[in-house]
């Protein structure tokens, strides 16, 4: 069965100062716990929840960001697809919380290179420097018209996740900072 | 002296030295018939009517800064009364029957201009509610008639009608009878034609209490200047009411936001009409100075700094844009707020309070300009009466605890 | 734009993250809503103290952390005196809270 | 090389010649000219009109600050710039550049006849006439006023540029590159913290290019400057932003700067970003804006050749060109005699130094009379010669009443100095009046920031320096040999002899304020500094009063006789210059402008020709024409064909939200109006959802997954709201709740299948669910797959038909959506757009929320009474569902309406009377909601809300339309299959 993302990416506009590309198939969870749970559920899950908001968990396939108080974005490899549904599902029945699936929901892009910051900046209102914004910095915010989830994942390299409708909206725009660039 | 032509002349060749004072800004005599507070369009006209219609003159309109300086001075000046509902129809033509020959009832030119206000469908449901807002004029005797794309393109030629626009326009809706006004004359005018029949205006004189008597009737308001007695007090101090009602131990469904507008700098005539859009929240119209002036929605917090955030004014020329995108090079020349207060359903609260002797017109939102006339003769009529006019009676404070609210905004609804 | 400190993120966050949500702390009868008149009804529903000055009031940090929590911001300066998680009250230190209403139950909204 | 030219001065490179067009004339100017440099190079002062008398008009300024040069740069179709100032154009080979407000031209300008006119036209005095006969306002009195006001021509075209916009952060920022803002960058540099320094000029350095006569640290100023703009380059965390102008101070720190980046080129590459906006959120700034030179008000100080001293001195000193061969000099401060010697040392005569003042410092006189400058001690100019350049002057001595004419081709004048206070008054900073100075300096901050130099009242290079250091956290002192900057005094009014009826001494040189103007104003009452500038417009121009608003303010305070810090000082307002509005909507323009959602299954529906309707921020297809349809048609064959065989429609917009947890049921509970308890997992329902005020605020189906799971759907528009809603309820009103939700709107396509054949379509497909009708009922939902993939599966229906919705994974949408209508052939399978999707509904009852109800129908008003819990004991608007008026008799209700004439469709938005004969204004008792044909019953039907609807049943109303009224009689919303036996097809 096609599996559609229906995003195109204009690799003309892409160099060394910054590079934007739409990654994969992703699946994603939004878990939700009850604080006293936090901790046993993590353990008995194995799952790396970061503790504070605007933490995240990146390892090998499977990123975790603590997004609000108690709340979690997992974003995986497809490989991952049984284990994390298992693990979810363990989760549901030994603790109050909420598991839901959202992995068609969203669509991932990576910005990287020196322009990175610059050109999420068009329309992000953080301030993204690596002193401000550092490595393993995950949050929700903004991005003009659209809402986001970023993260730093190196001091040149962003992943930012954005419900699927928005996806063309995001691209475009920084197409459009791709393309002053290059004309100035 | 009598502004005329003719004296304009006569003063030129006395070298302008002989003009009297338009509003002679009067020290606080120790009681008042009626004490409006606030000195803005609203309470200044409605001290003009108590004096004209019904013949009370001891009356002072009270300031807590300079005349006309609140919303009056600070708004786009919009006149309009293609309104939905009965009640609001009745009021706002009513204000427009009066702006329509204020000039020359004041004897001073407020620039009613009759320009015409277009206001714009973006899609279907815009369609709908302007068209229901078309039948329910058309019945109610109010001008307004349903323009297409090209029609609206004619109307108003800066306009782009083409279709692949994000916010394609689907029409619109006229009103021919609506237009702007220079708002500063509106609050001068009033003031010289209220001064001249007795009115003291006093400026510079915030108050800071309302007087009750033991039986509760209000008996005068504390001010900077000392004390003032009062028969009657009407309060029609925009988005200060609150604090004002608070004085005399009435909270209020209000709500007080700051309100942004903008003007370019002054261009050639190009743009014939107002043009409102309520998808892209954005509304136009040329002053005769040959400014574009632009407004916008409210920020989205409280506040009386009369500082709004730069986001809001983007957004503003944004959506301009989007509709007139031939102004795009124009050049934003000066931006400023005001104060706003809102009620739940964002029309006025104008007329009787639980306190006795104490009137209260309030509650404009966005819109208050173009109800000047009509708010400042229905207050005046309240005050003189103490009693409603049927225009105003569905105005009241009751209406939040029954429910019966004129609510505009939800009949306009929102995108299903 | 303004800047304001979430309490859930513990950090500033430019305003256009969040949305401001109305005065706070005030209570939503529910057991006695039916004995109450409906003009008592509507001071819940309607009457709002609009002050000038230190104003308590919520925010929701929805394009942040999805909560809503307090604020005492004065209306004047539209300076944010303290915010503060629902469900608090107005911490001591702030010097303003003398001023604030008694905060009823937990948060209170609506 | 012009005899204007001075070769050797300047910051120019006159090695490079500029070739331009003024007016259609060639000139020549040189790299680093503005427009007004290399006019006055050529030995053009007259560069513009004024805006009420048309005068003939130059510079007055040499920067930003200039009121009376405005022109038009012309780049080609769409891009015309007006009202740009020729102090701060910069020119480029080829430029061509207009005069403006003049007809027909710049030297003759019929226009000017106002000015021969001008006694009648005093402030205010546009509220004293035009006002008979009434009707003469709108049709000549106000339109002859509007084609004489406006600067600039008005577009013609589409601006085809670019631009940009961005956010920025940093530590400290610096607004302004003078001697201040550089002191204070060079010491912020070695934080290591982030600095940006803007200046709105090509290059820094603010005064030390612009009156450079001066050593610090034993350098000269250039050497010092060329060390310091070296300096700043190599430091990595600091960023120097020329022809960036700091427009607005907004709350805490937040800075726009526009930044110029092509206009000064002169073939910029096509699509390169003219300007960019740059949002700055700085920890600390630091305003270091300088000065503005005050002009003196003078009779006849506004003639072509009159400017300010600092003026001429820049242009000599930044562009190498003197002002004019003899230059004379009016003054009230010290400063002034820095411009004349400047230019005296320049080999340009001074022919006498005017001086409102007795005692002239000792060194001052001296070293005039070593340049052999003639100084007038209180004396004042009294009249000007010369129309379109000044000729000459009269030098007037009022204790004498001795009077002498000099001979001049420009006159230069200084009233002092205003320190610039405008981006420290948009941060609310506190402002003071220094009688010393006779200006307001800033007094306390309201943000992290401070202002150092000029703009601080610390006039001189060393008070610069040494404040730019100290707001960095210096303590550095510098070195500096200068001359004195000075001080002067103010005068409330000049003296003169000639009656003031006959003088024209401007205050705002732009709008055309005369002292008498202003002074007119406050005999009239216009007392407050606010009514004064609005009653004679002072500093409403594009220059907003930069150079003549404290003029203005001590005239008005000595009319008013009140000191000048009870009069007030108008608000300064943003932009600090005025600002493109491409530049402020930056990057957010055409398909940025606003997002625009579609759906994973819009890209086939493009590809079949869909019309599109907005919907929120969605494009759903409204209806799919074939060959020659237009809408009607298209729907009808939509309609039919759904009721017929099979339908099949993009539903995926609806939102959806996933309500999780033990409490998930509880909440539904309080959160709609209906109940939930009872709702078995597998089962769905209606769920209506009230605001807290009682009015109908969404409606959807929601079916139950689990014990604590629930799959709730909204309206398409309402997802946004509908999900703060229920956040905000569960976050502050029921917080003792174990629930929690998830958007869950774009994890699921949904294709909705609607007609008797939607079962025996799937059937093939599905796995794991028995698609039986006994098994699976209407208002169920399964899961299971489809097409091998996931599926949540309802059996639900919004036609009247057998439906199924069918959500899958968003990514598989479009492939399922394909594999069923391949296999739907068979069927004639049609799909369908909303409008065919609202016929069908229609045809049904079922209402729009939003359409059929609006902000002020309750559920009993739209006839849903039943999904209104009697037994709950708290949901969100079900107290204010028992106030006075919401259960009024006779409230609008929802009802049917069949024309009586069948060939009749109703409008939309049409209202409903009793008696149709009756005279305006109407009672009105509703409106039409919805109005369709339907074939289903072969006849327009409609649905409306109507005054105590619900008992009018089979009575006749009325619809008046212009020209027609259409008689209409009142039946229930269910025209269609009313007992619901189509859901039962096997």
């Amino acid at each position: 069965m096609l599996f559609n993302q229906a995003i195109e990416i204009d690799e003309s506009l892409n160099d060394d100062v910054m590079r934007l590309s739409l990654s994969g198939e992703r699946v994603r969870y939004s878990l939700r716990l009850k604080p006293a749970d936090v901790a046993a559920a993590k353990k008995s899950s194995g799952l790396k929840l970061p503790a504070k908001i605007g933490g995240t968990s990146i390892a090998a396939g499977q990123t975790i960001l603590c997004l609000g108080p108690q709340e979690w974005l997992i974003v995986a490899l497809p490989k991952s697809r049984e284990k994390l549904a298992g693990t979810m599902a363990k989760l549901s029945a030994d603790y109050i919380c909420s598991a839901v699936e959202v992995s068609h929901r969203n669509l991932q892009f990576t910005v990287t290179g020196p322009g990175a910051a610059r050109a999420l900046n068009a329309a992000c209102p953080l301030d993204l420097s690596v002193d401000a914004f550092p490595v393993g910095k995950g949050t929700r915010t903004i991005f003009e018209g659209a809402p986001i989830v970023l993260w730093r994942t190196a001091e040149h390299e962003f992943t930012v996740e954005v419900w699927r409708s928005f996806a063309p909206y995001l691209r475009d725009f920084l197409a459009k900072t791709a393309k002053d660039r290059h004309m100035a | 002296m009598k502004f005329s032509a003719a004296s304009l002349f006569a003063n030129a060749l006395s070298g302008h030295k002989k003009w009297p004072e338009q509003f002679p800004n009067k020290e606080p005599k120790s009681r008042y018939d009626v004490v409006i507070v606030g000195a803005g369009g609203h309470g200044l006209g409605a001290a003009y009517y108590l004096a004209k219609k019904h013949g009370i003159t001891n009356v002072a309109v009270i300031e807590k800064g300079w005349l006309g300086g609140g919303n009056t001075g600070r708004n786009t000046t919009i006149i309009r009364s293609n309104y939905l509902f009965d009640e609001s129809a009745a009021l706002y033509d009513h204000a427009v029957d009066l702006w329509d020959g204020l000039s020359q009832e004041l004897n001073y030119n407020i620039m009613f201009s009759k320009r015409g206000v277009l206001m714009l469908a973006h899609n279907v449901h815009d369609v709908q509610s302007f068209t229901r807002h078309v039948h329910a004029n058309r019945l109610n005797g109010v001008d307004n008639k349903w323009l297409t794309p090209e029609e609206c393109k004619d109307f108003c030629p800066p306009l782009d009608i083409s279709q692949n626009r994000r916010y394609p326009v689907m029409g619109g809706a006229l009103q021919m009878r609506a237009g702007t006004a220079r708002h500063d004359s509106v609050a001068w005018g009033y003031a010289r034609a209220a001064s001249k029949l007795g009115v003291d205006i006093i400026q510079n004189c915030a108050v800071t209490g309302i007087r009750r008597a033991p039986s509760g009737e209000v008996t005068g308001v504390e001010t900077q200047k000392g004390f003032i007695g009062a028969g009657k007090i009407g309060v029609s101090a925009a988005g200060n009411t609150s604090v004002i009602m608070e004085m005399a131990g009435i909270r209020m469904p209000l709500e007080s936001f700051p309100l942004q507008a903008l003007v370019s700098e002054p261009i050639k005539p190009v743009f014939p009409c107002v043009v409102m859009s309520n998808a892209v929240h954005a509304y136009i119209s040329q002053s005769d100075k040959g400014e574009l002036v632009l407004g916008a929605g409210t920020d989205q917090y409280t506040s009386y700094s009369q500082r709004g955030a730069l986001h809001i004014s983007e957004h503003n020329i944004s959506a301009i844009c989007e509709i007139f995108p031939i102004f795009r090079r124009q050049r934003m020349l000066r931006s400023w707020g005001g104060v706003v207060d809102v009620t739940h359903d964002r029309s006025p609260i104008l007329g009787k309070t639980p306190v006795p002797g104490l009137y209260v017109n309030c509650g404009w939102g966005t819109g208050g300009f173009k109800a000047t006339p009509g708010a400042a003769d229905m207050l005046a009529h309240t005050i003189a009466h103490d009693s409603p006019h049927r225009i105003n009676a569905p105005y009241t404070l009751q209406r939040f605890a029954t429910g019966r609210l004129i609510d505009e905004a939800a009949a306009a609804a929102v995108e299903h | 734009m303004m800047l304001i400190h979430c309490p859930y993120c513990e950090e500033k966050r430019p305003e256009i993250e969040f949305a401001y949500a109305g005065e706070a702390h005030i209570h939503r009868p529910v057991k006695d809503a039916d004995d109450m008149t409906d003009e008592e009804w509507s001071h819940f529903m309607f009457l709002r103290d609009n002050k000038r000055g230190d104003h308590a009031e919520r925010w929701w940090h929805a394009n942040g952390c999805n909560m809503f929590f307090n604020a005492v911001r004065n209306t004047v300066t539209d300076k944010f005196l303290v915010t503060y998680k629902m469900g608090e009250l107005p911490p001591k230190a702030s010097a303003s809270n003398a001023k604030l209403p008694a905060a009823k139950k937990t948060g209170g909204a609506k | 090389m012009s005899a204007f030219r001075k070769p050797g001065r300047g910051a120019v490179n006159t090695a490079v010649s500029v070739n331009f067009t003024f007016d259609g004339k060639k000139y020549t100017g040189v790299k680093g000219d503005t427009l007004a440099s290399a006019l006055i190079a050529n030995g053009v002062h007259l560069m513009g009109r004024s805006f009420k008398y048309h005068r003939p008009r130059g510079p007055v300024g040499a920067g930003s600050e200039e009121p009376n040069a405005l022109v038009v740069v012309d780049r080609g179709t769409g891009r015309e710039s007006v009202n740009l100032r020729a102090t701060s154009v910069e020119i480029f080979d080829g430029m061509v550049a207009r005069s403006q407000n003049s007809f027909p031209n710049l030297k003759f300008d019929i226009g000017a006849f106002n000015n021969t006119f001008s006694l009648f036209f005093p402030a205010g005095f546009y509220n004293k006439t035009f006002m008979w006969p009434k009707s003469f306002w709108d049709k000549v009195y106000e339109p002859f006023i509007r084609n004489m006001a406006g600067l600039g021509p008005a577009p013609t075209a589409v601006d085809p540029d670019s631009y940009a916009s961005s956010y920025g952060h940093c530590e400290v920022l610096i607004v302004g590159g003078g001697p201040a803002g550089i002191a204070a960058a060079l010491q912020a540099a070695k934080s290591g913290e982030r600095v940006i320094l803007v200046d709105e000029r090509v290059k820094i350095g603010g005064s030390l290019i612009d009156a450079p006569n001066c050593e610090i640290d034993g350098k000269p100023a250039a050497d010092w400057l060329a060390a310091a703009v070296k300096t700043l380059g190599k430091a990595a965390n600091v960023t120097v932003m020329n022809r960036t102008t700091a427009i607005g101070y907004y709350h805490d720190n937040f800075v726009a700067l526009n930044q110029r980046l092509t206009d000064h080129i002169a073939n910029p590459k096509d699509g390169a970003p003219r300007e960019e906006t740059h949002r700055i959120r700085a920890g600390k700034v630091i305003l270091a804006q300088g000065a503005i030179e005050r002009p003196l008000v003078f009779n006849g100080n506004d003639v072509p050749g009159v400017m300010l001293a600092g003026a001429g001195q820049t242009f000599l000193n930044r562009y190498g060109v003197a002002v004019g061969h003899e230059v004379a000099v009016f003054t009230s401060h010290d400063s002034a005699y820095q411009a004349a010697f400047d230019l005296a040392d320049a080999n340009i005569r001074i022919p006498v130094i005017i001086d409102v003042r007795d005692d002239i410092r000792a060194d001052l006189r001296a070293e005039a009379e070593r340049r052999g400058i003639d100084i007038a001690a209180g004396q004042v100019v009294s009249k000007t010669s010369g129309k379109l350049r000044i000729t000459g002057l009269e030098i007037y001595d009022p204790q004498s009443g001795a009077k002498r004419t000099v001979k001049c081709d420009a006159l230069l004048m200084s009233g002092g100095w205003t320190p610039s206070l405008h981006l420290w008054s948009h941060s609310k900073g506190g402002i003071k009046w220094d009688a010393d100075m006779a200006a307001y300096v800033p007094d306390v901050a309201n943000e992290n920031a401070v202002c150092a130099g000029a703009c601080n009242g610390d006039f001189g290079i060393a008070a610069a320096l040494t404040g730019g250091n100290k707001a960095a956290g210096g303590r550095k002192s510098y070195s500096v040999t200068e001359r004195d900057f000075g001080t002067g005094v103010t005068l409330d009014s000049l003296p003169n002899y000639i009656k003031d009826t006959k003088q024209k001494a401007f205050v705002d040189f732009q709008n055309d304020v005369t002292e008498k103007d202003i002074k007119l104003a406050v005999r009239e009452g216009f007392k407050s500094i606010e009514h004064v500038k609005r009653y004679t417009t002072n500093g409403m121009a594009t220059d907003q009063g930069k150079t003549s608003n404290l003029n203005a303010l001590q005239i008005a305070s000595k009319a008013v006789d009140k000191p000048v810090e009870k009069v007030g000082l108008t608000t300064f307002r943003p932009p600090y210059t005025p600002t493109t509005f491409a530049a402020l909507i930056g990057h957010c323009e055409g398909k940025l402008f606003d997002v625009k959602r579609v759906t994973p299954i819009d890209p086939w529906a493009r590809e079949r020709g869909a019309v599109y309707e907005p919907v929120g921020n969605w494009m759903r297809a409204r209806y799919f024409p074939q060959e020659g349809e237009d809408m009607h048609a298209a729907v009808r064959r939509e309609c039919v064909a759904t009721r017929e065989s099979l339908g099949i429609f993009d539903a995926s917009t609806l939102g959806k939200i996933e309500v999780v947890g033990p409490d998930a049921a509880k909440f539904m509970n309080l959160i709609y109006s209906n109940p939930w308890s009872s709702l078995k997992v597998g089962g769905c329902r209606y769920g209506l959802m009230l605001n807290e005020a009682g009015f109908i605020y969404d409606d959807g189906v929601v079916g139950r997954m689990a014990e604590d799971r629930f799959h709730v759907t909204t309206t398409t528009g309402g997802a946004p709201r509908v999900f703060r809603h229920m956040e905000d309820y569960l976050q502050t009103e029921f917080t003792d709740l174990d629930v929690w939700l998830t958007s869950a709107t774009e994890q699921w396509s949904v294709i909705a299948l609607n007609g008797p054949n939607a079962r025996k379509l799937i059937e093939p497909f599905v796995d794991g669910i028995d698609l039986s009708p006994e098994s699976f009922g209407h208002m169920q939902v399964r899961t299971g797959k489809i097409c091998g993939v996931e599926t949540r599966l309802f059996r639900v229906s919004f036609s009247g038909e057998l439906g199924f919705e069918i959500n899958v994974p968003s990514h598989f949408g479009r492939a399922v959506w394909e594999t069923l209508f391949e296999a739907g052939q068979p069927y004639d399978i049609t799909p369908y757009g909303t409008e065919t999707m609202h016929v069908l509904r229609a045809e049904k009852g079922f209402i729009i929320v939003g359409q059929d109800t609006d902000g002020t129908v309750t559920p009993h008003d739209a006839g849903l009474s039943w999904a209104v819990s009697k037994k709950k004991k708290d949901f969100v608007g079900r107290r204010s569902l028992k106030r006075s008026d919401l259960v009024a008799q006779g409230r609008k209700q929802l009802v049917g309406l069949l024309p009586e004439d069948d060939s009749v469709l109703l409008e939309e938005g049409a209202q409903i009377v009793a008696d149709p004969n009756q005279a305006l204004p109407m009672t009105m008792l509703g409106h039409v909601t919805s109005s369709y044909y339907s074939d289903a019953l072969g006849r327009p039907i409609a649905m409306a809300l109507v005054a105590d609807g619900f008992n009018l049943n089979d009575q006749t109303l009325y619809v008046p339309m212009p020209g027609k009224t259409h008689a209409v009689k009142v039946t229930g919303t269910a025209f269609y299959d009313p007992k619901g036996e189509r859901l039962n097809v096997v």
